[in-house]
């Protein structure tokens, strides 16, 4: 299990916001770039062994998920149902093997357990399950409705005066939803400056490119029009996200969007920018072993991974 | 633009306000209760005027949540103020409950969050605004939700009951109020419990099961039938889900003929869940009375209820029916 | 039975545009300034003959939909059939009595039977239905569906290459729907240069003023974002709505959108700008009389809308 | 970014193209009888691998029309395409149907508008997606639509004709394909006609009466009871709207127990429609196999099947516990 560098109690009345780390810290950046790396080789051998998965969109929010868990969210396992913890929504549910692979590596689940993916009696299902995992905050997997139970938790926070944020991470092809833009104007409204979304924006969606199926730009444009404070991020570089997530958490009576570019199947060369990796794709040994092995997996690693289950 | 001189402005007589609806009595009484409450929250997409949740909007405006013309972000959050800890009561008209109906599945019966849906204008009951807004497939549709609890009071009385009993109980709850004057039909003794329907007026040869509005077109209906020395009972089954079996059972064997009375098409709704227990309880014809499969129209809420073949008269034939086929069973 | 000064006849292939008419013509504006001002009277009379309804939205676009009819839409009561007629979508179908109303004056139904709004074996419901009228196109009444609906056609037509064009009408408050900006994203898209969208800006929804609500500003940047060619106007101006219409026509490869800036309750001196005439208001004898008296009829006139029924 | 160097891309084996799913036959069978339909256009919310409609797109890419994910807009905008004479197939998930089941009543249904719904992923039959995806609930909310058709073919070879005759149809339809590979059951020899169920293997002492993929299973279960002698009937209800009555109240006449077996909620669904039409017809003793009112789970198809007891052993159990009743009744 890894720990956040600087974990500090969080107090639950008139809560004060843990300190913010030092985000140029090369050690921190380091550390995330290895939980990165731990969850991509967890999302290939979970999907491997499940025997069917989206990888493409799991592999590309990677880096933005081990930023939020490694760095940004006032939320440790010990505080999972405390009240004013920071809530993270994974709102592009079909990511769900990054969800589960992150919060194994900061301990909210053992990562042996969190290769049950899509099993029976597993808890960890095609898509996240608040029921089967607390920790998953909302159920998720029908693309939109992430966003809006994140909107009313930043709702319900500020209600009680709590410094707690929400933080829900969306699809672009996810953006093409109406309820994404109904939340949108809520949000904005009702001036939840406690609500961060983060797009993972890999220009593709499930059967090709989104300018093929339906173009989103100039999506910075709509959001601003929304009247969100926006930023655009490279969503795989780590100082990038984490400087990111600082402004956004200093935005005034504005919720604030990360439009973080990013490269479906990031990590896996024969996967990255091909629509067909969208999922839901059934893995074969040898791609897991050239996916896990690009992802500078060791053999022991890769045997580990594809083969410790069954011990 | 020009904009024209002030004129003194006549006070318009809002149709939502007049009146004794199943939609004042159950804003009243959330108004009325909610202080026993505190984490409760209420949700309105533009329309608390018609709903009735206005009356709570006026006392307690810090815990009313305003959401615009926007139902399906409305339901979904309500899952998330649910998630933080609040009460949340999302209200709207019955059709737009429908328009975020997966919204209420994923992230609020699924997700296993104690939220309450309260839609008003249900059936033809809606009256003037016509067929567009006339929901006559909620209960069927939110009935089939798992875990989903579906409940439908009969007058004022009952919807003040059972708006408290509906916030305290725990679990995903989709109640119907109502849009037109409603008729009085309970003294103050009434009492009401999720999941319990009631005889309340009893019969022996044929026992009429109603919900909403229907209830008191039932008991006229049991008036009519007691002229031609019918003697029909009639049941308030004011909960859809979960249906009380035992007691229809009960009603089959003892009056040996049922007739349903809802304002929601005959498939899938009380209808429905009444012939499903039967058949699992205790096999006995039934009559259907509701919307015959079609959409409603503009109108007055009686005279439609006559031209779709809902009022009392129509549930008296019913029963007739009814009767006249315990002989085939 | 009033008629556009430029009939032609539709041609079913490969038609051509009837000629545009001379938008600046005194005698042009002056009879849709006489279309309008029935409008506006007829939704009195009919509301109050109703005993409920909803005045203020359908006052607010009288000249808007007197201009359509009067002057842009290629549609005439014997066109109804006509595949290649334009479309006019009533999508803020509240707003029923309006579009009866204009539909009478220019004779696709009868005026005095047009009166029987909302009541039973009327074809003239509470929100339009195109099962009881034809001409009504579409059944609307729940927001954000016409819009959707005339997407269609217009995708359709253009899919048939007609030159047939598509308009809907839609709330302020409508606009918080998310399938307006599903519907919105989607025609940007497909490039439908064939619909435009008139949006009845008056400030207003059921409740309240937007801005309490749900603020929409800035709304012409939100429909550019999403990529539509946007004019704002002065929706009681004839001669603005024409040439707002006229330049709409004349898009290429995008949709384009009409601004209306209007006043609720507009020529109804006790209703402007007061939200809770949205609706649905039973209107008194007294209030229909100041009403149409406001709207310069004449006693004979007032008590041929409010007693002629009765004869 | 750094974009890594193209690697040689080993072909994904795409879930949804293998094997001879409901939804695959569905997809093959509408680019196989487009030919036949000059105004058909299919219409498809980023999905079109998952649903069987990739290979009309493949086969007339002009006529397939992209909506993104965007599903309410997606079932409106088929309500305009069939007003200016299109003759229009949405096609996404069972669940994304139900999302946009507002758009189907008021701008299809209630327009009148002679649109085709196929829902794919119905049920638990989605398998590893899990609960989320696994619609319950759709055969009970659409049937509750006034003058909404919905079908649930059984095989592959029925998919073939009930897409046809959905197309030749003239009225709004809801049908549902399904995900995984499904069994044979019907020979070259099958018809198919909307509103009428048919006897597929004969029997006396209970009728078995399924839809989708619940009729493999229910033949099956009958191959079981045969063990038992016990002779069971089995019904292919592949129309659950209008639902063939008379064929139930035969087949209660004369076996005299009923069994429902659906991949859905048991209520509203199938099972409804059969208790409603048997509550009017010819009351009997009922079984309803189906989901319990709970929500699904990620799992196989058949493991699934097993774990919410809808797979064959359960509905013979079904069988002997409605057999039983038949003295009671
Ligand atoms: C409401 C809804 N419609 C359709 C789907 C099916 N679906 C699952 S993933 C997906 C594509 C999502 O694309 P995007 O949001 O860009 O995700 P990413 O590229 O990050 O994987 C679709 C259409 C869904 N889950 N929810
Ligand atoms: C989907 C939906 N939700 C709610 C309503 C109820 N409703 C009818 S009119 C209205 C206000 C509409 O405001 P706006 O669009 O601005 O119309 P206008 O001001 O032009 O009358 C509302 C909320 C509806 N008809 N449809
Ligand atoms: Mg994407
Ligand atoms: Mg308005």
């Amino acid at each position: 299990m890894n720990m956040k560098p600087a974990k500090a109690e969080i107090q639950t009345e008139g809560a004060q916001r843990v300190q913010p780390l030092n985000i140029s810290s090369p050690s921190l950046i380091e550390d995330i770039a290895a939980a990165a790396r731990f969850v991509r080789r967890h999302v290939i051998a979970s999907i491997y062994h499940a025997g069917s998965g989206h990888p493409g969109g799991a592999l590309s929010c990677a880096d933005i998920l081990a930023c939020l868990y490694g760095a940004e969210l006032n939320l440790w396992p010990d505080s999972i149902h405390d009240p004013h913890r920071d809530r993270f929504v994974l709102s592009k549910g079909h990511a769900a093997p990054a969800l589960y692979a992150v919060a194994a590596h900061y301990g909210f689940c053992d990562a042996k357990d969190a290769l049950n993916l899509r099993k029976l009696n597993s808890p960890y299902q095609g898509h996240p399950h608040v029921k089967d995992l607390p920790w998953a905050e909302t159920s998720t997997g029908s693309l939109g409705q992430g966003f809006s139970v994140a909107l009313g938790m930043a709702m319900g926070l500020k209600l009680q005066h709590s410094t707690a944020r929400v933080y829900a991470l969306l699809g672009d092809g996810e953006m093409q939803e109406g309820e994404v833009w109904e939340a949108a104007m809520c949000a904005a409204h009702h001036k939840l400056d406690n609500l961060c979304v983060l797009v993972d924006y890999n220009k593709m969606q499930s059967d090709d490119r989104n300018e093929n199926i339906m173009g989103l730009e100039p999506l910075a444009a709509k959001l601003r029009a929304f009247n969100w404070a926006v930023a655009e991020i490279d969503g795989h570089d780590i100082k990038a996200i984490l400087s990111g997530l600082h402004r956004a958490a200093a935005t005034f009576e504005k919720p604030a969007a990360l439009i973080c570019h990013t490269v479906k199947g990031k990590g896996v060369p024969y996967m990255e920018n091909l629509p067909q990796w969208h999922g839901s794709v059934k893995l074969t040994r040898q791609q897991a072993e050239d996916a896990l092995a690009a992802l500078d997996a060791t053999l022991w690693e890769i045997k580990e991974l594809l083969d410790g289950q069954k011990s | 633009m020009a904009k024209k001189a002030e004129a003194a402005a006549p006070a318009p007589a809002l149709i939502g306000t007049s009146g004794d609806s199943l939609r004042e009595a159950f804003g009243k009484a959330l108004a009325a209760c909610a202080n026993d409450f505190p984490k409760l929250v209420v949700l309105d997409a533009d329309i608390a005027g018609g709903t009735g949740a206005h009356h709570f909007r006026k006392a307690f405006p810090g815990s009313f949540l305003q959401f615009g013309i926007a139902e399906q972000n409305m339901m979904a959050a309500a899952g998330g103020l649910s998630a933080v800890g609040y009460l949340p009561v999302v209200t709207t008209f019955a059709v737009f409950c429908l328009r975020a109906i997966e919204q209420a599945r994923l992230s609020i019966a699924y997700a296993g969050r104690n939220v309450k849906i309260v839609a008003s204008h249900p059936g033809i009951d809606v009256g003037p605004d016509g067929g567009s807004a006339q929901a006559l497939e909620d209960l069927a549709a939110f009935r089939a939700i798992p875990g989903m609890t579906v409940i439908s009071p009969a007058d004022p009385a009952e919807m003040a009951l059972a708006t408290r009993a509906m916030l305290e109980f725990e679990g995903p709850v989709y109640m119907r109020t109502g849009r037109s004057p409603a008729k009085r039909i309970f003294g103050k003794d009434h009492t009401f419990e999720i999941g319990k329907g009631r005889i309340i007026r009893d019969g022996k040869d044929v026992t009429l099961i109603a919900c909403g509005v229907e209830v008191g077109r039932a008991l006229e209906a049991a008036a009519i039938l007691a002229d031609e020395d019918i003697s029909a009972r009639v049941v308030n089954m004011a909960t859809i889900k979960p249906i009380d079996e035992a007691l229809i059972a009960t009603c089959a064997r003892e009056t040996g003929a049922i007739v349903t009375a809802e304002d929601h098409n005959i498939y899938g709704g009380l209808g429905g869940a009444v012939a499903e227990a039967l058949a699992r309880a205790w096999p006995c014809p039934v009559e259907f009375v509701g919307l015959k499969d079609t959409f409603g129209a503009s109108g007055e809420p009686e005279e439609l209820a006559e031209h779709f073949a809902i009022s009392a008269p129509f549930i008296a034939e019913a029963a007739k029916r009814a009767i006249s086929r315990k002989a085939h069973a």
